[in-house]
C-alpha cells in the first residue's frame, strides 16, 4: 500500500477516536465537517474536476434533506430504506436539472443551475402541506440502533469514508481522466472522440447523487430541515469551502469545509461580524493563495523540495 | 373576486413600477457586464449602500429646500465613487482571471458591504419620506395610484432614453459600445482601456446606487436588502440578455408584471413564474430575449 | 477515395464563408489546402470535423456519409484533426494527454473503477516517441514551449489512430527551422502508418515541399486544385497571391 | 502528503488551545437571537432585556451563590441559523439553559433542540401556538411570550366592536401569519356569525412590493383589513400602502406589534394614524409606580429616553428562569421544569403566571388605536389597554 494510503488511514483511525476524548463539541463539529466536505467534494468533481462552475448545487443537498425527511416523517419508512433512497433522488434530479445545463458553458451553466435551484427552493418553501413552507420538518430522530450522537458519528464517519473512497476511485480512473480533459479544453476532448455533453451530464449526475447523500446525513443529524438548505447562499459556502481548501486537489474540498466550520463556530462566538471576516478571507484567498489552502501548502512543499 | 378592468390596469401599473425600480438596478448590473464581462454578485450591496447614503443625506440637508432630491443625487455619486474604488483597487487584478474568481470576489464584497453597512447604520430599520410634491396620488380609472409610482414609470424610460443617447452620441458612449464588442481593438486604437472599466463600473454602480435611492422612500432600508434585490436583477438581465441594455428594460417589462399579475391568478405560485421564465429562456436563448450570442 | 466533399456552403449573419466548395481526396494522399487570411480554411476544416453545422451540402468520409454526426463520432470513425491555436489539456501532463487519447479510442473511457495510471502504457510511450515528446513525458504541459505543445497536438491526434489527419496551420507560430523539423516529422508518420493527410499552411516553401496536391481557397470557393507545379502556374492563384502581397 | 499530517496535527493543537473551560461555576444561559436583517429591531432591545435582568441578578449578588452568564448570539432571520447557533452553545458552551428566537420558526425548531438535547428552553417573542400544543408541546418548552391564538382573539374582539362585516386579511406566508390569522378568524365569527372573509393575502415573509398585493385587497372592498405582518414588514406594507388611500379606505387592525414604538417610529411619516395595534410595553402607560419605576430602569440600562416595548420580553424570560432556579434550588433541568410549571413572577407586565397544563405564560399585550399626541414626537398607541389573556387562552 502506498504511502499516501497508510497517512489516509491513520487519519481515519484519529478521528475514530474523537468521541473517546468525551467531548460532546468535538463529535458534533466532526460530523458535520464530515458532511459538509463530503458536499464540497461532489460539488468539486463538478468544480475541479470537470471545470463546470455549479451555483446552483444547494439544490441537492436540500432535496436529498427532504428525500430523507419525508421518507421518515411522511411515508414512515425506516431510516435505512429512507437514507439508501436518498442518493437516488439526488442523482434522479441532477439528471435532470443536469440534462438542460450542459447544453450550455460557463457563466450561462451557472446561471442556469442557479436558476434551477432557485425553482427547487421555492417550491420547497411554497409547499406547506408537505414540506412545512418556512417552519421546515422537524423531530427526525436518530434511527434506533444510532441512538447517540457518537454512534450516529461513526455511521456518518463510515458514509462518508466509503463515499471519498468511490469518488476517489472515480476520479482516478480513465472516466476521471477524461472529466479532466473537459474540464481543461472541453473542445479538444470531443475531437479525442468522446461526448463531452454525456461525460459532464454523467458527472452531475454523480456528483448530485453524493450531494444528496451529504444532505441526507444531515437531515437526520440536525434532526431538523428547512428550506433555507436549498437556498443560494448554501451554494455560495459549499464553493467558498471548495476554494478554501483548494479546488485542484481531491481532499481540498474536505480540509476547506474543515476550516470554514471551524473557523465560523470560534469567530461567531466573539462577534456578529463573522460575514465580513469571511468577506475578507475570501478576498485574501483570491489575491494571495489561488490554490487554496491545500494548493499552497502542496507548493510551499515544492518548492521546499527543490531547494533541497 | 371579480377583476373588472380598472383593477386589472392598476395592477399592471403596479407591475410596471416595480419594473422601473427593477430595471435602473439592473441596468447597471448588464452594463458591467457587457463591458467588464464580470457578473456583479455585489450589485446588490451598492443599491443597498445607495438607500443608506440617501437617508444619511436626507438627514444631513434636512430642512433644505428639495432635499430629497440633493440627497438621491449625492448618495447616487458617491456610492459610484465607491464603485470605482473598488474596480480600481480589487476587481482590476482579476480580469485575466477565470470567470469563477471573480465571480468569488464580488460575492466576498457582498458579505464585507453587508457587514460594513450595518457596522455604520446599525440594524435598525430606516426610513426616508417621499418628497412633498409626490405625496398622495392621482385617480386612475377610480383607483388611486401613488404620484411616486407614477413619477418613477416617467423616470425609468427617461433614464434609459437619455443613457441611450449618451451611449449613441458621446465619445465615451461609443468607446463604451466598442469595448463591450471587441476589447481588444479598443486597446489597439489607443483608448485607455483601463479608465474606461473604471468608469463604466462606476457608472453601473450608479445605477445601482440610483435605484436605491429612490426606492428608498417606498421600502425600509435595513441590512439583508441587499441579498433580496440581486436573484430579482440577475433575473432580469438574464432574460433581456446578459449585458444588453436594450434586453434589460424588456425583462423588467416582463418580470413586474408577470409577478403582480401572477399574484391575482395563482397567488402563491407568482414566485416561481419568473424562476419558471429565466430557466426557460437560458434553455432556448441563453443569450437572452435581446442579446447577442457569444461570439467565440 | 476516402474523403468526399460536395458543395459545401457555410454564412455567418449574412457573411458568406464558404460558397459551394467540392474535393475528393483519395487514400494516402498529401493533400494541402492554401489560401489567404479569411478564404474560409478553418471553416472548411470546422465544418468537415463536426465543429460546425453546413448550410447545404455534405461530406462523405471512407464511404459513409457524416455530415450530420457530431464532432467526437467523426473523430471515432478516424478522422484525427489538430487546430490552429494550441489546443492541449494544459494541466496534465504530455503522457496524460496522450494517454486520454489513446484510452478514449480504446473504448475505456467509461470505465469507473479501474486505476488509469497503468492503462496503455506501451501505445501512449509509442506515441510519444514517435513525435519526439518522450523526454518530457512528465512534464504538465501547459508552461512546456511552444514547439513541444505543437508536438504534443499532434500526438493527440495520432493517439486516436486515424485514417486520416486534418491538420490546421501545423507550423502556425513557429520559426523556420522549426517548421523545417515540424514539416519532416509529419511527413515520416504519415508515410509510415500510410495515413492520408490534408492540412491548411502559411509557408509556401513547407506547401510546394511536401504536398501531393494543393487546393487554393478564395472567398469561400475552390479556384484551383492540383500537383504543386500546376498550381504554381495558374494565372489566378498568382493573381491572388501577388495581389494580397502588394496590398499588405 | 506529509502536509496532511502537518495540518491535522495543527488542527488538533488549536483546537486543544480553544477547548473551552471547564468546571466554571457560572450558570450559562444561551441567548440567541435575530440581530442582524429586518427583525433586529425587535431582537436587539430584547437582547438588553435580557442583559439588563442579568445584571439586576448578578449585582444582587447572582442565584443560589453562583452569577449568571448570558450568551447572546446572532443567529439571523432563519430557523435552521437558530438551530445551528443554539447546538453550538449547547456542545461547544456548555450552556445550562436556553432562551431566545424571534420569529415562529425560530421557537419551533428551538424547541425541537431542546427536546433532542434535554435542555430547558424559554421563548421569549416566538408566538406561534402550537409550539406549546399537542403534539408539539413536551416537557423542556416554555414561553413566556404571548401566543399567536391569544394575539389573534384579543384583534377579533376589538374588531367585533367596529361595524365591519367584510374583512381581508394579509399576512406572512410562514406559521406565525398562518396561525395568528387562523385563531382570528373562527373568533371573529364566533362573535359574529355575519362577518365574511373576502379574501386573503399570503406575501412571503421579507416581501419588498407590496403594491400587487395591496391592490387585489382593495379590490376586494373590504370593510377591513387584519392583518399579521410585523416590524419592518409591516413598516414597509404601510408606507407602500399609504398612497393608495389604503388607510381612509379601510379599517385596519395590526397584530404583530406594529403599534410598538420601534415600529411607529421606523415608520415616520409613513405610519398610518387611527389603525388598532398592539405592543408588548407602552411605556407612558400603565402610568402607575411600578410602571415608571420600569421604565425608569431600562431607560437608564440601555440609555434610552424613551424606553423599548421589547426588552421587556428577554427581560421576562430571564426573570422566568431565575426565578424558577431559585424556587428549585438547584440547576438540575428536571428541577427547573417543576419549578416552572406554575410560577408567578413579577415582571415588565405586573404579574405574569406560566401555566403548568401547556407551558405557556398568561400573558396579553396592550392594544389601541396609534394616534398622534403632544407629548411625543412620534405617535402613540392611544388609549391604550391592556387586554388579559385568560379569557382568551383555551
Amino acid at each position: 500500500m502506498s504511502r499516501q494510503n497508510w497517512i489516509l488511514i491513520a487519519i481515519l483511525v484519529l478521528m475514530g477516536l474523537i468521541p473517546v476524548t468525551g467531548s460532546r463539541y468535538y463529535v458534533f463539529l466532526l460530523t458535520d465537517i464530515l458532511i459538509f466536505g463530503l458536499f464540497a467534494l461532489s460539488l468539486n468533481l463538478l468544480l475541479g474536476y470537470t471545470g463546470l462552475v455549479s451555483f446552483g448545487h444547494a439544490a441537492y443537498f436540500g432535496i436529498g434533506c427532504y428525500a430523507c425527511g419525508l421518507l421518515i416523517k411522511k411515508a414512515g419508512l425506516s431510516f435505512g430504506i429512507a437514507f439508501a433512497a436518498t442518493g437516488f433522488f439526488g442523482a434522479a434530479a441532477a439528471l435532470i436539472i443536469g440534462f438542460f445545463c450542459v447544453r450550455l458553458t460557463r457563466i450561462y451553466f451557472a446561471l442556469l443551475t442557479l436558476a434551477f435551484s432557485q425553482i427547487v427552493w421555492a417550491i420547497v418553501f411554497k409547499w406547506n402541506s408537505l414540506t412545512g413552507g418556512d417552519t421546515g420538518i422537524y423531530d427526525i430522530n436518530f434511527p434506533k440502533f444510532l441512538d447517540s450522537r457518537t454512534k450516529y458519528f461513526y455511521f456518518t464517519l463510515a458514509v462518508v469514508s466509503i463515499s471519498v473512497l468511490i469518488l476517489r476511485k472515480i476520479v482516478n480512473s480513465p472516466f476521471g481522466r477524461i472529466l479532466m480533459t473537459i474540464r481543461d479544453n472541453p473542445e479538444r476532448t470531443e475531437f479525442i472522440g468522446i461526448n463531452v455533453k454525456l461525460f459532464q451530464l454523467l458527472a452531475f449526475i454523480i456528483s448530485g447523487f453524493f450531494s444528496a447523500i451529504s444532505g441526507g446525513l444531515f437531515a437526520v443529524f440536525n434532526h431538523s430541515i428547512f428550506p433555507d438548505f436549498c437556498y443560494w447562499p448554501v451554494s455560495a459556502e459549499v464553493l467558498i469551502m471548495t476554494i478554501l481548501g483548494g479546488m485542484y486537489s481531491f481532499f481540498g474540498p474536505l480540509v476547506g469545509a474543515a476550516v470554514l466550520l471551524y473557523l465560523r463556530m470560534e469567530v461567531t462566538s466573539y462577534t456578529v461580524y463573522w460575514p465580513f471576516i469571511l468577506g475578507t478571507i475570501l478576498i485574501l484567498l483570491l489575491f494571495f493563495f489561488p490554490g487554496g489552502i491545500v494548493g499552497f501548502i502542496e507548493n510551499q512543499i515544492k518548492r521546499w523540495r527543490s531547494s533541497k | 373576486m371579480s377583476f373588472d378592468l380598472s383593477f386589472v390596469v392598476l395592477q399592471l401599473l403596479n407591475g410596471l413600477t416595480n419594473a422601473m425600480f427593477i430595471f435602473l438596478i439592473a441596468s447597471g448590473l448588464s452594463i458591467i457586464f457587457g463591458v467588464l464581462g464580470v457578473l456583479n454578485f455585489a450589485h446588490g450591496s451598492l443599491y443597498m449602500l445607495g438607500a443608506y447614503a440617501t437617508y444619511q443625506c436626507v438627514s444631513l440637508f434636512v430642512d433644505s429646500p428639495g432635499q430629497f432630491w440633493w440627497a438621491v443625487i449625492a448618495a447616487s455619486v458617491a456610492v459610484a465613487l465607491l464603485g470605482g474604488i473598488i474596480e480600481r483597487l480589487l476587481l482590476r487584478r482579476l480580469y485575466h482571471q477565470e470567470e469563477l474568481n471573480q465571480l468569488l470576489l464580488t460575492y466576498a464584497l457582498v458579505l464585507v458591504l453587508g457587514d460594513l453597512a450595518r457596522f455604520i447604520w446599525g440594524v435598525d430599520q430606516l426610513s426616508v419620506s417621499r418628497p412633498a410634491v409626490l405625496r398622495g396620488a392621482v385617480e386612475i380609472l377610480g383607483q388611486y395610484f401613488p404620484k411616486y409610482n407614477v413619477f418613477i414609470l416617467f423616470l425609468g424610460p427617461c433614464v434609459a432614453f437619455l443613457f441611450w443617447f449618451f451611449m449613441l452620441r458621446t465619445r465615451w458612449g461609443r468607446m463604451v459600445r466598442a469595448a463591450a464588442l471587441d476589447r481588444e481593438t479598443l486597446g489597439a486604437l489607443g483608448v485607455n482601456v483601463d479608465r474606461l472599466f473604471t468608469v463604466v463600473f462606476m457608472i453601473g454602480s450608479w445605477f445601482g446606487a440610483l435605484g436605491g435611492a429612490l426606492v428608498a422612500p417606498v421600502i425600509t432600508i435595513r441590512p439583508g436588502m441587499d441579498v433580496e434585490i440581486i436573484i430579482n436583477a440577475f433575473i432580469v438581465v438574464v432574460i433581456g440578455g446578459l449585458g444588453s441594455f436594450w434586453g434589460t428594460f424588456l425583462g423588467a417589462l416582463i418580470v413586474g408584471p408577470v409577478y403582480a399579475l401572477g399574484i391575482l391568478v395563482f397567488p402563491r405560485l407568482s414566485m416561481i413564474f419568473i424562476y419558471v421564465i429565466m430557466v426557460v429562456v437560458l434553455m432556448t436563448r441563453p443569450w437572452g430575449l435581446l442579446g447577442r450570442p457569444l461570439q467565440r | 477515395m476516402i474523403l468526399q466533399v460536395d458543395n459545401l456552403a457555410k454564412s455567418f449573419d449574412g457573411f458568406i464563408a464558404v460558397a459551394g466548395v467540392s474535393f475528393q481526396i483519395e487514400k494516402g494522399e498529401l493533400c494541402s489546402i492554401i489560401g489567404p487570411n479569411g478564404a474560409g480554411k478553418t471553416t472548411v476544416f470546422n465544418i468537415i470535423t463536426g465543429h460546425l453545422s453546413m448550410d447545404k451540402g455534405r461530406v462523405v468520409f471512407n464511404g459513409m456519409d457524416i455530415s450530420r454526426l457530431p464532432a467526437h463520432k467523426i473523430c471515432r470513425l478516424g478522422l484525427g484533426r489538430s487546430f490552429q491555436r494550441i489546443n492541449i489539456f494544459s494541466r496534465l501532463t504530455v503522457f496524460e494527454n496522450i494517454q486520454a487519447a489513446v484510452l478514449t479510442h480504446r473504448g475505456k473511457s467509461l470505465s469507473f473503477f479501474t486505476s488509469v495510471q497503468p492503462l496503455f502504457q506501451e501505445e501512449t510511450e509509442e506515441i510519444l516517441v514517435s513525435v519526439g515528446l518522450q523526454d518530457h513525458r512528465d512534464a504538465v504541459s501547459g508552461p512546456l514551449a511552444y514547439g513541444f505543445q505543437k508536438q504534443l497536438e499532434l500526438g493527440i491526434a495520432l493517439a486516436s489512430n486515424p485514417k486520416m489527419l486534418l491538420l490546421d496551420e501545423p507550423t502556425a507560430g513557429m520559426s523556420r527551422q522549426e517548421t523545417k523539423g515540424t514539416i519532416e516529422l509529419i511527413g515520416k508518420i504519415v508515410r509510415e502508418k500510410g495515413l492520408t493527410l490534408l492540412f491548411t499552411e502559411h509557408d509556401m516553401s513547407v506547401v510546394f515541399s511536401i504536398s501531393e496536391r494543393i487546393m487554393v481557397l478564395h472567398q469561400g470557393q475552390l479556384i484551383a486544385s492540383g500537383p504543386p507545379d500546376e498550381v504554381r502556374t495558374n494565372q489566378d492563384v498568382q493573381k491572388i497571391y501577388i495581389g494580397e502581397s502588394r496590398c499588405s | 502528503m506529509r502536509k496532511l499530517l502537518v495540518f491535522v496535527i495543527t488542527c488538533m493543537v488549536i483546537m486543544a488551545f480553544s477547548l473551552p473551560a471547564m468546571g466554571a461555576k457560572k450558570i450559562v444561559v444561551g441567548f440567541p437571537m435575530y440581530l442582524s436583517g429586518g427583525g433586529a429591531v425587535f431582537g436587539k432591545p430584547s437582547a438588553e432585556g435580557a442583559k439588563m435582568l442579568v445584571k439586576e441578578v448578578n449585582d444582587a449578588g447572582g442565584v443560589l451563590g453562583r452569577k449568571i452568564e448570558l450568551l447572546v448570539r446572532d443567529c439571523k432571520s432563519s430557523p435552521d441559523e437558530a438551530t445551528r447557533v443554539a447546538k453550538e452553545m449547547i456542545l461547544k458552551d456548555n450552556i445550562d439553559f436556553l432562551v431566545g428566537g424571534l420569529t415562529s420558526s425560530q421557537g419551533l425548531a428551538l424547541s425541537d433542540v431542546s427536546k433532542h438535547e434535554k435542555i430547558v428552553y424559554i421563548a421569549p417573542i416566538p408566538k406561534v401556538a402550537k409550539m406549546c400544543e399537542k403534539p408539539r408541546l413536551h416537557s423542556y418548552v416554555f414561553r413566556s411570550a404571548c401566543n399567536s391564538k391569544t394575539e389573534g382573539r384579543s384583534a377579533a374582539v376589538l374588531a367585533a366592536k367596529h361595524p365591519w362585516k367584510r374583512i381581508a386579511t394579509v399576512g406572512p406566508d410562514y406559521s406565525y401569519g398562518w396561525s395568528v390569522t387562523g385563531a382570528f378568524i373562527p373568533w371573529l365569527k364566533n362573535i359574529k356569525p355575519e362577518v365574511e372573509i373576502v379574501h386573503q393575502a399570503w406575501p412571503k415573509l421579507g416581501e419588498s412590493d407590496y403594491t400587487p398585493f395591496i391592490s387585489v385587497i382593495l379590490a376586494s372592498k373590504p370593510d377591513a383589513v387584519f392583518s399579521t405582518l410585523w416590524g419592518g414588514h409591516f413598516i414597509t406594507f404601510a408606507k407602500q400602502a399609504r398612497d393608495y388611500g389604503f388607510f381612509e379606505k379601510v379599517g385596519f387592525v395590526s397584530a404583530g406589534e406594529a403599534g410598538c414604538m420601534e415600529a411607529i417610529r421606523g415608520a415616520g411619516d409613513d405610519m398610518p394614524l387611527g389603525i388598532i395595534s398592539n405592543a408588548y410595553d407602552t411605556f407612558w402607560h400603565p402610568d402607575t409606580a411600578w410602571h415608571r419605576d420600569w421604565v425608569g430602569r431600562v431607560n437608564k440600562f440601555m440609555g434610552t429616553k424613551y424606553a423599548s416595548s421589547w426588552a421587556g420580553t428577554g427581560y421576562d424570560a430571564m426573570k422566568f428562569l431565575t426565578e424558577a432556579i431559585k424556587k428549585a434550588g438547584t440547576t438540575d433541568t428536571d428541577k427547573v421544569i417543576k419549578a416552572l410549571e406554575g410560577l408567578t413572577i413579577d415582571c415588565s407586565v405586573g404579574k405574569l403566571t406560566m401555566r403548568a397544563k401547556d407551558h405557556q405564560a398568561v400573558r396579553g399585550m396592550y392594544w389601541g388605536p396609534v394616534t398622534k399626541v403632544p407629548e411625543y414626537p412620534f405617535p402613540i398607541l392611544k388609549p391604550v389597554r391592556y387586554i388579559p389573556a385568560d379569557e382568551l387562552m383555551d
